[in-house]
């Protein structure tokens, strides 16, 4: 159980920052070594692409878009929050952040599907 | 464990990428529409200074970027500190530079 | 009402149950002191003021640090559960009592003493009360050193060298304080490596101050003004 | 039991009790003023700061800053604020050094008082003052001192002694110096003994020992029972000042006591009896704006007619005003109020008067040195600069003063003091055999007897007093303190053992609570904080006496001195002629 003292929105939006970066730097090098392949066995990345068409890995690569969105629109948020003066408006800023990020994973989500 | 100039890396690595990741993304949800193909990906980018330089670039910023992260999430969730943690911030560091770099390489070498 | 108050010291400890009676206006504090004062004797804690203004009495009240003497039992009741521990972030002393040298050390270490730029047998400088370094040091300065924050802040827990929400703020204070003689040094200060820029805006110290004070906030400027001063040199005076 | 007991010494050259305004002051100035390599070492039973009652001072500081105002104005003030009382040397020096203080807090310490729109500081009127004469940090004006206070000497090579309790001072063989001070760590549950060239004790008071009280928990009179037991003079010990206010919400909760700011009334707050109705005008003509002993006893008059065990204390109201406007001016009160229940701004809140500020203590002189070699006290513990009433802002103010003189006379003196002093074994021994009685008995109940004490303070000697009730008072502190030598204390573990201290809290309490009552006894009149319902008159001002109280063996004695008049003689003033009573506007 989370600690009762984390219970709020700002510790949330650092929960999902710290995870979504940390999913990001896990997850680049495969991402790499992926896109790596074309240099030499084109076929083989075809091959990726071909499994990335099967919907469980759709869905995946919409949690790596996701991840990157949400990490991104977070990051952007921090920023204002330490170079900007925003001051009251930290919780819409979080809101306005996660919803974007989403939204940008939807879209990206929907395309993929309506192939 | 963040002193002034890794922190000032961190974030200037951030506001660099900010744009490009837009760009990426806009560019992958207006690529999967007709389904991902090699040739595809490699059509579009393969000879492309413009593209070598914008996803170079990106693999810099996010080889720093990634590395200071990993850093501090280290450094937090283990205390690991001194040469051992100087030595990870480098190697993710390479990591992340090195097969960025051959990623950009291939897709982008003609 | 069902109280689990922990008691132990530096080694360990484990929590031991109390039924107290529940009454009409009764605090944390007023719960610990009847539990010290009829049913165990040797229960350890800590208080003064018992009107917060001294900052003696926080402890994690049902998982939250909290002042205990100015928090009603109803506002934190859980189903008539009420669990009561040693603050987090600070080393135990006994039961409900905690060392808080490393957060005044750390308070000092940022910077956090006035450095004179006159004496006693000067006159009163005359300060305008609105100038926006008055306005920025006024945000901050009724931080009562009692901890809260320190205990909320997991980039403290994870980093025991983080020198931690209300001394970053303090040092905010005295950047913003046109008579302290040495506001660069301060901003030196807090831009080493276990300074400013290791807080990761969680906020939690905004969210549970006592006072409604805004730390977070407070660093997120301290650390522009350290920017800013390093990048024009650093070491000289602001 | 006592194989368990350890002893450990420490050496010092100068030793600091408490860290409220008096003890950081003169830890600060003893650093400045003493030879380099003077070892300095700074001793409180809680921790640096943040115990005390200078960090609770909400109203702020006397200190003739203002426009037109004067040390002279400021010093005739608490002369007749103190009723012809005070030793008007020492009234004199806390008049002249506030001045001072307050631009060594500003300028050195680094404090920042309030400000005119213009920049100059601001001061505000205090009642039974000619001028606006306070400054202050809104209304939290202790937090401001202290914590910048604090900081200095946390930074400062001054070595700490925290949650050091002072049990006992320990003379010489000839008793005629100071050795050193007892200590419990109270941490670890064991004794220590600290000798030092010079002591400065700033342990402040704390009039504890009422059912009602304000000070800080840490208080209680500690200081004033090692004093008396040492055999040193302690004067105007009747002299308990109650603050008309404080916050009244049952017994079971420390909140009660604790003070609703005086600026309620002064704002136009109103004080409701039982029915609903007004009544500080059948006390005193200005009402609820009546200076505070006069409301204090108003109120207290007015609870004893109402006899209602449901409804014990007044009510004040605020609605009046406006609830919103409450909220906005008194933001602090109100929260304050809300966190424990109460609704200030729209609804009624029951006080009664509380024990606030004592202005007995040591006699000293105006340096605060004492009538024993090596021991300097000042702030709360010392007697002398308020007589028989404090003026709201003078204490602060005297605690700060006196700290840094003490701090000074004390980094002079050492420069004479060649080396550490013994102690009285036999007396060192006697203090942990005290310390300790209470371990070797069965454990019993600690708390009932403190109730029971403040219940009998309250009643006999309290906000009026009689011969009977006070004799009555007597009586029962005696049985009290009889039971509570028979009240054992659960001695399993000695480390941070509150209740044991609680005891020890009690013994101190009990002795002192007989000091007053005995000092009330002698004073056959009625001046400031100490009124008697059978002597309802001051007496002759040029006639003024005060109260000397020592311990004769085991008893208590107080005698009556009477007042030097070394200044100003009453029905004078050393306000130049043609200067106006007043500077308040509309006083
Ligand atoms: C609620 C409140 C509001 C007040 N407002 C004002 C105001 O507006 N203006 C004003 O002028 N005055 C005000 N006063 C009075 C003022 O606070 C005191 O007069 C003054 O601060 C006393 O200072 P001090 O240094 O003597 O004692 P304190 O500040 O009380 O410090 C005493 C110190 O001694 C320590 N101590 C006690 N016993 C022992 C022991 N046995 N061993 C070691 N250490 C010990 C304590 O822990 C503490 O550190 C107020 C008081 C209260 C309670
Ligand atoms: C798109 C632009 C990006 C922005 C605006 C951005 C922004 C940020 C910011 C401001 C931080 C500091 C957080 C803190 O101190 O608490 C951060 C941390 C981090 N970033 Fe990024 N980032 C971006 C992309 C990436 C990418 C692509 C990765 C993948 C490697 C990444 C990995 C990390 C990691 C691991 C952290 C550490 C997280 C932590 O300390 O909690 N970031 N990012
Ligand atoms: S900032 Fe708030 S929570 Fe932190 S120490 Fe100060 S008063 Fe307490
Ligand atoms: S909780 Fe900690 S991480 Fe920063 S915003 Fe507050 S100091
Ligand atoms: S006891 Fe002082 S803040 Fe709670």
């Amino acid at each position: 159980m989370r600690a009762a003292y984390r219970n709020h929105p700002l510790w949330l939006a650092f929960a999902l920052h710290r995870l979504s970066g940390l999913g990001l730097a896990l997850f680049l090098p495969a991402h790499f070594y992926v896109l790596g392949l074309a240099l030499h066995q084109p076929q083989q990345l075809d091959g990726f692409l071909a499994f990335g068409a099967h919907p469980m890995v759709k869905l995946a690569e919409f949690g790596l878009v996701f991840l990157l969105a949400v990490h991104m629109f977070g990051g952007l948020r921090l920023l204002a929050l330490e170079f900007l003066s925003i001051t009251a408006r930290q919780k819409t800023l979080i809101a306005v952040a996660i919803s974007a990020a989403f939204a940008l994973a939807c879209l990206f989500l929907l395309r993929a599907f309506s192939i | 464990m963040l002193n002034l100039r890794l922190y000032l890396l961190q974030r200037i690595t951030a506001m660099i990428m900010a744009p490009l990741v837009l760009g990426h993304l806009a560019v992958m949800v207006y690529a999967i529409q007709g389904g991902l193909s090699a040739d595809d990906i490699l059509s579009r980018t393969q000879g492309s200074l413009a593209w070598a330089v914008f996803y170079g670039l990106f693999v810099l910023a996010v080889s720093v970027h990634g590395a200071i992260g990993l850093r501090v999430i280290v450094h937090e969730w283990t205390g690991l500190r001194g040469a051992a943690l100087g030595f990870l911030t480098w190697g993710s560091f390479a990591m992340l530079a090195i097969m960025g770099g051959r990623a950009v390489m291939a897709v982008t070498l003609a | 009402m069902d109280v689990a108050i922990w008691k132990g010291d530096g080694a360990g400890g484990q929590y031991e149950h109390f039924a107290v009676p529940a009454e009409d206006n009764q605090t944390i504090l007023d719960v610990v002191s009847w539990v010290q004062q009829n049913a165990d004797p040797t229960l350890s804690y800590r208080f003064a003021c018992r009107v917060g203004m001294c900052g003696s009495c926080a402890m994690m009240v049902n998982g939250t640090p909290r002042w205990t003497c100015r928090t009603h039992v109803k506002k934190v009741l859980k189903d008539g559960q009420l669990k009561v521990a040693p603050l987090n972030n600070l080393p135990v002393v006994k039961d409900l009592v905690v060392d808080m040298d490393p957060f005044f050390d750390k308070w000092i270490k940022a910077g956090g003493l006035h450095a004179p730029s006159k004496t006693r047998d000067d006159d009163i400088a005359a300060i305008a009360p609105d100038t926006d370094g008055r306005q920025n040091a006024n945000a901050g300065i009724e931080c009562i050193n009692c901890s809260v924050c320190y205990a909320a802040c997991d980039t403290v827990r994870s980093n025991p060298d983080y020198l931690g929400p209300a001394a970053l703020q303090r040092a905010w204070t005295i950047v913003n304080d046109e008579k302290h003689a040495a506001r660069g040094a301060v901003l030196d200060l807090v831009a080493q490596s276990d300074g400013c820029f290791n807080c990761h805006s969680m906020g939690s110290c905004t969210a549970h101050c006592p006072n409604d004070l805004d730390p977070m906030q407070a660093i997120a400027r301290l650390k522009r003004a350290a920017i800013k001063h390093q990048l024009a040199g650093g070491g000289r005076d602001a | 039991m006592t194989a368990r007991i350890q002893i450990e010494r420490h050496d010092t050259d100068i030793l600091i009790l408490g860290s409220g305004g008096a003890g950081l002051f003169a830890a600060l100035h003893a650093q400045q003023s003493a030879p380099a390599g003077t070892k300095i070492t700074l001793a409180v039973k809680g921790l640096i700061g943040k115990c005390g009652c200078t960090r609770m001072v909400q109203g702020g500081y006397n200190v003739a800053l203002g426009p037109g105002d004067s040390v002279e104005r400021h010093f005739m003030d608490t002369i007749e604020g103190g009723k012809w009382l005070p030793n008007q040397d020492m009234a004199w020096r806390l008049c002249e050094q506030a001045v001072v203080r307050v631009r060594e807090l500003e300028n050195e310490i680094g404090c920042f008082f309030d400000r005119e729109a213009n920049g100059a500081l601001h001061h505000k009127a205090f009642a039974g003052q000619t001028a606006d004469r306070t400054v202050h940090k809104g209304d939290l004006t202790g937090i401001e001192i202290i914590n910048r206070l604090m900081e200095q000497v946390l930074s400062r090579p001054i070595e700490r002694l925290q949650e050091h309790r002072a049990i006992g001072l320990i003379p010489t063989r000839d008793g005629a110096a100071l050795s050193g001070v007892l200590f419990i760590d109270m941490r670890r549950g064991v004794f220590r003994f600290v000798r030092a060239k010079t002591v400065m004790m700033g342990t402040g008071g704390g009039p504890t020992m009422y059912k009602y009280h304000t000070p800080s928990g840490d208080k209680t009179m500690d200081g004033l029972a090692m004093a008396l037991r040492l055999g040193l003079p302690l004067r105007d010990m009747e002299m308990v000042q109650f603050h008309p206010t404080g916050l009244l919400a049952g017994d079971h909760t420390r909140m009660t006591g604790t003070v609703l700011e005086e600026g309620l009334r002064g704002a136009g707050g109103h004080l409701l009896n039982a029915a609903g109705d007004r009544f500080m005008f059948d006390y005193d003509g200005r009402g609820e704006r009546a200076t505070r002993d006069v409301v204090s006893r108003g109120i207290y008059a007015e609870m004893r007619k109402n006899n209602n065990p449901d409804q014990v204390g007044m009510f004040i109201s605020m609605k009046h005003l406006g609830p919103e406007t409450v909220r906005q001016k008194f933001k602090g009160m109100v929260k304050r109020c809300a966190d424990s229940g109460f609704d200030l701004a729209a609804g009624l809140v029951e006080v009664v008067p509380t024990a606030h500020y004592f202005m007995g203590g040591v006699v000293v002189d105006p340096d605060t040195r004492t009538a024993i070699e090596g021991l300097y006290v000042a702030g709360e513990d010392a007697g002398g600069a308020h007589g028989s009433n404090r003026l709201g802002g003078n204490g602060v103010a005297n605690s700060t003063v006196y700290g840094g003189v003490a701090g000074d006379t004390m980094g002079q003196d050492i420069a004479r003091m060649g080396s550490l002093r013994d102690p009285d074994e036999t007396v060192l021994d006697a203090e942990i055999a005290r310390a300790c009685t209470p371990l070797s008995r069965k454990a019993g109940h600690v708390q009932t007897l403190r109730h029971k004490l403040q219940e009998a303070m309250w009643e006999d000697v309290g906000v009026m007093r009689t011969a009977t009730g006070m004799q009555r008072g007597l009586n029962r502190i005696a049985d009290i303190r009889a039971e509570l030598m028979d009240t054992g204390v659960d001695g399993s573990t000695l480390a941070f053992n509150l209740t044991w201290h609680d005891w020890l809290n009690m013994a101190s309490l009990t002795d002192i609570s007989e000091v007053i009552t005995k000092a009330g006894l002698a004073r056959e009149n009625s001046r400031g904080a100490h009124y008697r319902e059978d002597y309802p008159d001051a007496g002759d001002l040029a006639a003024s006496y005060f109260t000397v109280a020592q311990a004769a063996g085991d008893a208590v004695q107080v005698a009556r001195e009477n007042v030097a008049f070394t200044i100003v003689k009453p029905g004078e003033t050393i306000l130049p002629e043609g200067e106006p009573d007043t500077l308040v506007a509309n006083a």
